[in-house]
């Protein structure tokens, strides 16, 4: 439908393509740079990169808030990847390098480069001293730039090469200090458990194309009165329906429509853009009668896709990545592995609604396993101590959030926790770097406390930041989570009860508050421990150096700093951010979000039934619970560490062995680590070996067997040449020299069996010559 | 100009081989050797960059032209059934003569007069010609998607008695778009393998760079003959410089790895041969004509022919004399023979064994030709012989074709994991990377199809840039055990970023060229064939691994004890200009195809339009543009 | 009484049966000179057929013909023959030992 | 014609005779130390008789039958004087140049080459069952004693007697198939044998022993198994440029009786002109003889070639093993195969006197035969192994040398027949000529692959790189340009078989 209203918009390209200009150039000349110059310059160069393609996504927002509210997309096509195949009707396939912003992408757009600048100047203070300087920035800008494809991204190639991009920037961000064995692994780790999820990707893309290729061959009367149905049955429910009371209501002639929007499927059969594919009503709605392997074709589609952002996103089974992830630096983490570029499996799921609402089984899969993946994550965040890895337990959770906001069909609260996340969660991470900064590069909250008093600011953005994530009214946390959890209530769409689904995610809200809070004294009240301790150990000498291991070798902590300008600055704005964001759609209140979205998700509404008859009594009732766990949360810790704060975990509870075990499955999550090494990992090694062995021995031996082969044929014919045909020779010399020596004549040789037959055979032929003669 | 224009093929066949004579005759001093082989082959690239700027990309080709043998007989039948009757009396009217014992070669001259006599209507003989000459098989040109075509008669040797049964070879060369990428990377990548060779070869540098040039033209040459018997022959002259190349400048196991090279490639080369003549004496024109009473090919010089080695008049102007052999398909046997023959240079499992050895022994430059060319040869040849002159045959095996694909794919990842010789990963590699052409290819859908080609090229590049970067560390510490090194990035920063890129290219990153190829084959693939598709996607994740973990295991981490004991003996230093040189035209070319590879997929539009017209036409799919072309 | 008139099958089956023992004697005898004995009598066989069917099957003389030169023939060659078995006997003669085996490899 | 008439035509076989004697008188006359100049006059009559036949075959276009149809001249009886001239011409340049040629005697060895030169001319144009035992025993008697010729030679010696042994016995049996056949038809010249086979068909069990018993004889001249034995112990043990001729005029010659007969014989005069298919007389099932001989030739000759160490004993089984190819072409029964054995033996005679003289030359120097000898000679004798390498190469069928040419056509000629049992010969001769990759490949990678044992280099004088590349030149470039020969093949095979009764 929005097919036919696609503006030109050629500065959308200049969006990614900033970001890969300072990657470029930070890359290829960085090096000198930074020798020459400093780090200024380099820090500047990818600065303004960065800023740069946020003014432009802010210009082209702009000029797309600007149109009316039906052809809110602007597209800006390159050039074209791929196109091979139009000489034929089967199997075409046309895919350009064109970019496409929505309000979806839009929000996106936004997202990245926004909190993106921030955190590339942030990070020009945090990485302040860092050899490789240059090569983060570089490196920075390059994600940038394939973040941006992938939210960009007109068809599936596009968002491919951003949704690789990302990928590789992750591998190479998270083992940005490769001489660190641990880190370059975590950085392998993601990578290939990414690509398990990519597996997922492509095999849905795979799948889709086949059958929508397979489809399009059907004859053009019953893709085109299977589209008629649609858009049907969407003016059906928009007559009747109309639950977004807030959108103009439009009038549609059901007829002009079909007449209308019905687009020739040799043009487009073979375009991979999600525009296209999404106009292809028709086709759509018989593959979604189809059925593959026992299950709704759609739903092995979407399945596939949803493995590919669980990789991406950090969902059950894929998510071991992500806490391994917090290897890289402190920004890497906040920007990569917190705002952006794990949430890109969200922004999958929603720029597929069109897919995904056509299958109850793949929503009922998303929201179960965002449901399952957010109270798993966040227990084991119970009781972790790197503060890091709190923060991205809380990360997976919080993902999962949002896969039940999109999976439950309101994709639009999806993205918009998407984004209030990237604000606050972003703050969160900034906030503990600036903490790892001012305990020089210490991580263990065991070793923190009470830095209230050393880092204000960071304190102070810090704790703005956890109330959001707690979810207390009015912040943003609070608003998109709400938001989330009123729609997993009322949804119809799971398989599941939307009910229970509710309850996990009401629960693991309280859980969120629990160890947020809990991060929160460990790190900010009381006294700081590390200086205490060394302190201590300077009162003893340097006899008790040892005793400082935990520290890993680092200089003793002598004072505890606040963070530069440069850092603090995009606290500050972000904490900002957290604090109004929920402004956008706050319920009760304001609906903008949800109607900046509507265009997107237009096409999915009579299909998306989260239209359970819950009035607005319960939905407020369900906020006020909702407000009452987090707030639960709070107390329960505040209770146990509000005074003694020293201690990792109360001493009381270890004392009773039931808890002690709780406690040490959940600090060693779950075990799943160790269980995938030994499941997945030392198999597929075994079996390389396996294979390796068998090449050798088994295939290549059979080669080799023919050289033995052929030298016994020739040795059993070089026998046969020595005895036989020598033999007969040698027989002949001997017997013409012992005949010489003594006039004897007549010797029989050991050939006379031989040449009887000869004998035998002759005398026969010339018998049967005479008898025919 | 004009002489380049219509030489340009031959000048770049036959000028290494010009360098090759000139250095054997010449050259005295070593310097002197390197740079005559470095012009022979710096000759053949500007003329191969000139060849993929002018190449009309853009030429029309004519839908007709290419329609299965079967569909032409149906359609000329239809308008022709008068003309044969007339000439199935000429026939009974000559034998007649025949048997009166008169001279049979004066019979057929005087035929030529007396075609009215035997009551052929000189009229009816003058339509038939017209009608023949829209579809007139001496002319193959742009509009079968062939440019820069030079065709003349080899060798037509008359067979006694029969003067018109001829035994003709054509000196046919020509350029579609498939040949041109490779015959881009042919001459690219043996200019750079000079420059490889510069410092690494010690010993007999004249002889290795006379092999050298002789096994450029054998390679050019067999990505430009259009004539089977050529490119047999082109085939068969690069056998013995390879051999000579690997058994005198190898690694220690050389006589047995160049050996094995021999024989398997020898192996195949006879099943081809075989192949090649039954090929050509099963093959049957469908141009008719009543003189003679038998079906003809037209040479080059005009002369008229029964059979022909002519692959063009073979794939579009012909129909299979002989329905079958020894009681199988024909075509089904044929295909078969040829395809292994092929197979082996791919290399498909299980004949893949050579290709490990050969590589861990051969010297780096030998390495980057072996995999960078030669196994391109394998799928070329299926490209070029299966596929046009055995549509149907390929349809038939198109499913054993995808189950070795996939095979070759995950076997060859596995058994790159486990591999301690980072050379024999890259090989193993290789070998997983070319099942992806297999699989492509076995598809026959057009993103298949040029996904596999795309995929000859792509892996050419990329390939040639992992055994590069295996012979700069090898140079340096001379072993390539991978455990023996760690946290090599630290010391050879530069060296390490262009592994990794290579490395990330061949795990088939976006933006980078290898992914758009493994895209396609997987888009061309999965519509026909779900499952083997959707398995050897998993390769994709085992590349990674094995890939990653080779990054790990050599670049990252703490420098180890080792790699600091080589920088201490001063073996360490940083890759230097020359192999920086070598390089980057790769890297650049990996990158630019991966975001912009228009320029070369356009190339392959009109050679493949013809192909895949040509196997979908035999399987009954008729393009409804062809359909109205030929009125049928 | 019909059997004892001589006719072409009794040619025939008397040059067969010395054909046969020629060639046994080619195969069994060690002595060089036993074996070119052996070869004369094939080629007396031979001698025989072409006479008889020259009377009885062709009446031309080619046969006989032949006849001649086979038997100059033979002769020439029983001459060459037995110069190399004499110089092969003086040759080995003076070695003690294994003899005539410098061929084996 | 008359016998008048046809001594004219028959000047090139008189030279011959002339020759012989004249090579004798001379040897007599000269001093010791310029023997050498008896070589120098045999190989002036050759020539002569080569120039003559050359005219001979000019000045008459088709087929003439000379002696009451003893002999023939037509274009294929030309063609394999060539062969023969060439082959005695170079193995004169051999005797006048090796070191192991028969110094003392070379006046009289070279009236015997002479002399055998006019056995081979005549066994390449007999039509006659007289002529062809006649020219064969010629041919075998003077061989006898060539390869006998160094008497001090213990090997020789022994090697001479293998070979009159065996050779007395394949004369004999095929006298007497002779004999046999001439009792089915009561002829002696081939052309009225077909034509009395026409005529009449025999009784198949007696043709096909008479046909069997022949091809012992002539097998025996070509080494075909099971008729091979004496070849390789004769091989290795004459005098290694008797060897090169051996290897070659002989072989050519039996090849050229074999044709002769057979596609005389058992071969529809009239399908030879009507440009379809040969059509068979009298019912002999030859081709499929000669197929399995073919077939079991090439495998034991190759397979016994791998085992070889002897250089001289490895070229005479990969000889054998190239009779086998060539068998295939004449089993196939059709224009096509004669042609392509036709080929294949010009190329063969380049190809394998060049194996040959390399081998010469390296013992001339080392004194050695065993492949010891050849290791490392890229190093020693750089020029000598990369032409050696050009003539092993071409043996295999390695393109683009000659020798694939040839074998293409076999193969082709093989192949173009159809039917399971060509299909399987021609599988079978291709499985062997991957065989015949391992034994060639071993030289050339002892040559090029291994170190030398003695670094020395080796010495080569000029004569001999002169006759090396003259040798090489063809074996490439009939490689490259076929129809040289291939023109003149199909020549020679056009007329073959016109000649009727009548003479």
């Amino acid at each position: 439908m929005h097919a036919t209203s696609d503006l030109a918009h050629e500065t959308l390209r200049l969006i990614p393509l900033l970001p890969l200009i300072g990657a470029a150039l930070n890359g290829f000349f960085g090096f000198h740079l930074q020798r020459r110059f400093g780090e200024r310059p380099v820090g500047l160069i990818a600065v303004f990169a960065s800023l740069g393609a946020f003014a432009v996504a802010v210009a082209a927002v702009a000029r797309l808030a600007g149109l009316p509210v039906d052809s809110r997309s602007l597209v800006d096509h390159v050039w074209t990847l791929f196109d091979v195949g139009q000489y034929l009707d089967m199997g075409e396939l046309h895919v350009n390098l064109a970019f496409h912003l929505d309000p979806l992408s839009a929000v996106m757009v936004l997202v990245v480069t926004g909190v993106g600048s921030l955190i590339h100047i942030y990070s020009m203070g945090y990485m302040h001293g860092d050899k490789s300087y240059w090569r983060f920035f570089s490196y920075l800008n390059l994600f940038m730039f394939a973040m941006l494809l992938l939210v960009l991204g007109d068809n599936f190639i596009v968002m491919f090469f951003g949704w690789e991009g990302v990928g590789l920037c992750s591998y190479l961000l998270i083992g940005f200090w490769y001489s660190n064995r641990d880190y370059a692994k975590a950085g392998m780790k993601a990578f290939v458990v990414n690509r398990v999820g990519d597996f997922g990707f492509l095999a849905g893309l795979l799948t889709l194309v086949w059958g929508l290729s397979d489809v399009a061959r059907q004859p053009q009367e019953k893709i085109r009165s299977a589209h008629a149905a649609v858009i049907a049955a969407e003016v059906r429910f928009d007559a009747h329906h109309g639950v977004n009371a807030h959108v103009k209501k439009k009038t549609y002639d059901a007829k002009a429509i079909t007449a209308r929007s019905m687009p020739d499927h040799r043009v487009v059969a073979g375009s991979l853009a999600f525009r296209t594919l999404e106009s292809r009503k028709g086709e759509l709605e018989i593959l979604r009668q189809r059925k593959l392997l026992g299950l709704g074709f759609l739903t092995i589609v979407c399945i596939c896709f949803f493995i590919g952002a669980c990789g991406k996103s950090a969902q059950i089974p894929l998510y071991t990545w992500l806490p391994d992830a917090m290897a890289g630096p402190t920004p890497v983490s906040a920007l990569i592995h917190a705002a952006t570029m794990v949430t890109a499996g969200v922004y999958m799921v929603a720029r597929l609604n069109f897919l995904f609402a056509l299958s109850n089984g793949a929503m009922t899969v998303v929201t179960v396993v965002g449901a399952l993946t957010a109270l798993f994550a966040a227990t084991i965040g119970f009781f972790q101590y790197d503060i890091k890895k709190v923060l991205a337990y809380s990360t997976v959770s919080q993902l999962g959030f949002m896969f039940m906001g999109v999976g439950s069909g309101a994709f639009a609260m999806g993205i918009f926790h998407l984004m209030t996340h990237a604000f606050f969660k972003a703050c969160l991470f900034l906030g503990a770097g600036s903490i790892i900064l001012g305990m020089h590069h210490r991580q263990d909250m065991r070793e923190m406390g009470g830095i209230k008093k050393y880092m204000k600011a960071t304190w102070l953005t810090f704790l703005v930041a956890t109330v959001t994530i707690a979810g207390i009214p009015p912040l943003a946390g609070f608003a998109s989570k709400d938001e989330i959890l009123w729609n997993l209530f009322r949804n119809a769409n799971t398989i599941v009860p939307g009910e229970l689904i509710w309850a996990i995610a009401w629960l693991t809200a309280g859980c969120t508050a629990f160890y947020m809070f809990r991060l929160y004294y460990m790190t900010f009240t009381g006294d700081n421990r590390a200086l205490a301790a060394s302190k201590h150990a300077e009162a003893h000498g340097h006899g008790h150096d040892a005793h400082d291991a935990h520290s890993d070798g680092h200089h003793a902590l002598t004072e505890i700093h606040e963070s530069p300008k440069t850092m603090t600055i995009p606290l500050m704005i972000l904490a900002g951010l957290s604090l109004v964001a929920g402004f956008f759609q706050m319920p009760f209140v304001t609906h903008f979000f949800d109607a900046w979205m509507e265009p997107v998700f237009r096409g999915t509404a009579h299909l998306v039934q989260n239209h359970k008859p819950y009035g607005h009594g319960i939905e407020a009732g369900l906020a006020i619970a909702s407000v009452a766990i987090a707030l639960v949360g709070i107390l329960v810790v505040a209770r146990r560490f509000y005074k003694d704060n020293a201690s990792s975990v109360p001493a009381r509870m270890l004392a009773n062995p039931r808890w002690a075990a709780v406690h040490r499955v959940l600090h060693n999550k779950y075990y799943v680590d160790e269980a995938y090494d030994a499941a997945v990992v030392r198999p597929t090694v075994q079996a390389t070996e396996a294979f390796a062995r068998f090449d050798l021995r088994v295939i290549d031996f059979l080669v080799n067997m023919w050289s033995p082969i052929g030298r016994f044929f020739a040795w059993v014919h070089g026998l046969a040449d020595k005895y036989v045909v020598d033999g007969l020779v040698d027989a002949l010399a001997n017997g013409t020299i012992a005949a010489g020596r003594k006039l004897k004549t007549v010797q029989t040789g050991r050939i006379q069996n031989y040449a009887l037959g000869v004998l035998v055979g002759v005398v026969a032929l010339s018998l049967a010559l005479v008898a025919v003669l | 100009m004009d002489f380049l224009n219509e030489h340009l093929l031959s000048i770049m066949v036959f000028a290494p081989v010009v360098g090759m004579a000139v250095i054997w005759l010449v050259a005295k001093s070593d310097n002197v050797v390197k740079w005559i082989a470095a012009v022979a082959t710096a000759v053949p690239l500007v003329l191969a960059v000139y060849l993929f700027n002018t190449y009309d990309r853009k030429a029309e080709v004519d839908p007709t032209l290419s329609l299965s043998p079967a569909k032409i007989d149906e359609v000329r039948s239809k308008n022709q059934k008068a003309i044969i009757d007339y000439a199935m009396k000429y026939n009974a009217w000559a034998a007649e003569v025949r048997r009166r014992g008169e001279d049979a070669a004066a019979l057929r001259l005087e035929g030529d007069e007396k075609g009215n006599v035997v009551g052929i209507p000189a009229e009816t003989v003058r339509a038939w010609y017209q009608s023949t000459a829209s579809h007139d098989p001496a002319k193959w040109d742009k509009r079968h998607g062939l440019q820069f075509v030079e065709r003349a008669v080899w060798f037509n040797v008359q067979i006694a008695g029969l003067s018109w049964a001829k035994f003709n070879v054509e000196y046919f060369v020509g350029v579609d778009g498939t040949s041109i990428a490779m015959i881009l990377l042919t001459a690219l990548i043996s200019f750079i393998c000079i420059f490889a060779s510069w410092e690494n070869i010690k010993k007999h540098i004249k002889g290795y760079f006379c092999m050298f040039l002789l096994l450029e033209t054998g390679m050019m040459g067999v990505f430009c003959a259009l004539d089977f018997f050529l490119f047999f022959i082109f085939w068969d002259v690069m056998l013995l410089p390879m051999y000579f190349l690997i058994g005198v400048w190898g690694g220690p196991r050389k006589e047995y790895a160049a050996i094995k090279f021999f024989l398997y490639t020898f192996a195949g080369g006879v099943l081809m041969l075989l192949a090649m003549i039954a090929i050509y004496y099963g093959s049957q024109s469908t141009s008719f004509d009543p003189r003679y009473g038998q079906p003809f090919f037209k040479l080059a010089d005009g002369s008229l022919v029964q059979h022909t080695f002519n692959l063009m008049d073979l794939a579009y102007a012909n129909s299979w004399s002989t329905a079958s052999l020894l009681g199988m398909d024909f075509a089904k046997v044929i295909w078969v023979a040829l395809f292994i023959g092929f197979a082996i240079k791919i290399p498909m499992f299980p004949f893949h064994t050579w290709l490990p050895d050969a590589h861990v022994e051969a010297p780096t430059a030998i390495s980057v030709i072996l995999a960078g060319i030669l196994l391109k040869m394998g799928t070329y040849g299926i490209f070029r012989m299966n596929f046009p002159l055995f549509a149907e045959a390929t349809k038939w095996a198109s499913g054993a074709m995808v189950v070795f694909g996939a095979i070759n794919i995950l076997y060859g990842a596995f058994c790159a994991m486990a591999q301690k010789d980072l050379k024999k990963l890259v090989a193993y590699s290789s070998i997983s990377h070319m099942g992806f052409c297999l699989l492509g290819m076995a598809a026959v859908t057009p993103a298949g199809m040029n996904g596999a080609m795309f995929q000859m090229f792509n892996h050419g590049c990329i390939t040639a840039m992992l055994f590069l970067l295996v012979g700069v560390i090898y140079d340096r510490v001379h072993h390539r055990q991978i455990e023996g090194f760690g946290g090599l990035a630290s010391k050879m920063p530069v060296y390490t970023a262009f592994t990794g890129f290579a490395f990330f290219a061949a795990m088939g990153l976006p933006g980078l060229s290898g992914f758009i190829s493994e895209a396609l084959v997987f888009l061309g693939a999965f519509q026909e064939f779900q499952l083997a598709t959707v398995l050897s996607a998993i390769g994709i994740i085992i590349t990674a691994a094995y890939l990653l973990w080779t990054i790990q295991r050599m670049f990252l981490g703490p420098v180890t004890d080792r790699v600091l004991a080589y920088e201490k003996e001063g073996h360490l230093h940083e890759i230097n200009l020359r192999e920086v040189g070598t390089l980057a035209p790769l890297a650049v070319m990996v990158i630019v195809f991966g975001f912009y590879p228009a320029p070369v997929l356009d190339l392959f539009k009109s050679g493949m339009q013809g192909l895949t017209t040509l196997v979908a036409s035999s399987t009954g799919i008729m393009p409804n543009v062809v359909l109205a072309a030929v009125g049928g | 009484m019909e059997f004892l008139k001589v006719g072409l099958w009794q040619y025939v089956v008397v040059s067969g049966v010395l054909f046969s023992l020629g060639l046994v004697c080619v195969a069994t005898r060690k002595n060089a000179i036993a074996v070119l004995m052996g070869v004369e009598l094939i080629l007396n066989s031979a001698n025989i057929n072409f006479i008889a069917f020259s009377h009885y099957v062709s009446g031309a003389v080619g046969g006989q013909v032949f006849t001649v030169f086979v038997i100059i023939l033979a002769a020439a060659e029983a001459a060459i023959a037995l110069a190399i078995v004499l110089a092969i006997f003086n040759r080995f003669r003076t070695i003690e030992g294994d003899v005539a085996t410098t061929l084996k490899e | 014609m008359s016998v008048s008439q046809s001594v004219s035509w028959f000047f090139p076989e008189l030279l011959l005779a002339f020759g012989a004697l004249a090579v004798l008188v001379v040897d007599l006359l000269v001093t010791k130390h310029r023997k050498k100049i008896a070589v120098v006059i045999g190989g002036l009559f050759v020539l002569l008789a080569l120039l003559k036949s050359e005219s001979a075959a000019s000045e008459h276009s088709g087929v003439v039958a000379l002696f009451s149809g003893m002999v023939v001249l037509d274009p294929m009886a030309f063609f394999f004087k060539l062969i023969f001239g060439i082959a005695v011409l170079v193995t004169l340049f051999f005797v006048y140049r090796s070191a192991e040629s028969p110094e003392a005697n070379s006046g009289e060895f070279v009236t015997l080459l002479v002399a055998v030169t006019l056995g081979l001319f005549l066994m390449g144009a007999a039509s006659d069952m007289v002529m062809m035992y006649l020219s064969l025993e010629f041919v075998s008697l003077c061989s006898y004693v060539m390869a006998g010729w160094s008497r001090k030679d213990r090997r020789s010696t022994e090697a001479a007697l293998k070979y009159v042994i065996y050779g007395g016995v394949a004369s004999g049996v095929m006298v007497y198939g002779m004999s046999l056949l001439y009792g089915l038809t009561g002829k002696t010249n081939l052309f009225e044998i077909r034509d009395a086979l026409a005529a009449s068909a025999p009784s198949q069990l007696a043709l096909t022993l008479s046909v069997v018993l022949i091809i012992a004889g002539i097998g025996f001249k070509i080494a075909a198994v099971p008729f091979h034995m004496w070849c390789p112990d004769v091989y290795e043990g004459a005098p290694t440029p008797v060897t090169a001729f051996f290897s070659v005029g002989p072989k050519a010659a039996g090849f050229a009786m074999m044709i002769r007969f057979f596609y005389t014989t058992f071969v529809d005069a009239t399908s030879w002109g009507s440009g379809t298919e040969l059509v068979a007389v009298g019912g002999a099932p030859w081709p499929l003889l000669v197929g399995i001989i073919a077939a079991a030739t090439m495998t034991l000759g190759n397979f016994a070639a791998i085992t070889q160490n002897n250089l001289k004993r490895l070229l005479a089984y990969s000889s054998i093993a190239h009779a086998g190819y060539m068998l295939m072409g004449i089993a196939s029964m059709s224009r096509q195969g004669v042609e392509s054995v036709l080929f294949y033996l010009g190329v063969y005679l380049f190809m394998n006197l060049g194996a040959f003289l390399v081998v010469i030359a390296i013992r001339d120097h080392t004194e050695g035969e065993g492949i010891e000898a050849y290791r490392g000679l890229s190093q020693r004798q750089p020029f000598a192994a990369v032409l050696m390498t050009v003539f092993l190469l071409s043996l295999t069928g390695v393109p683009p040398f000659a020798g694939f040419i040839g074998k293409f056509y076999l193969f082709a000629a093989v192949l173009a027949k159809g039917g399971f049992y060509y299909y399987l010969l021609a599988i079978i001769g291709i499985l062997n000529s991957a065989v015949s990759l391992f034994y060639y490949a071993r030289i050339i990678r002892a040559m090029f692959l291994e170190e030398p044992v003695v670094r020395a280099p080796v010495g080569l004088p000029l004569p001999y790189r002169v006759a090396l590349v003259a040798l090489a030149v063809p074996t490439v470039v009939l490689g490259i340009f076929p129809p040289l020969l291939s023109d003149l093949t199909q020549v020679s095979v056009g007329a073959l078989g016109v000649v009727t009764t009548g003479f």
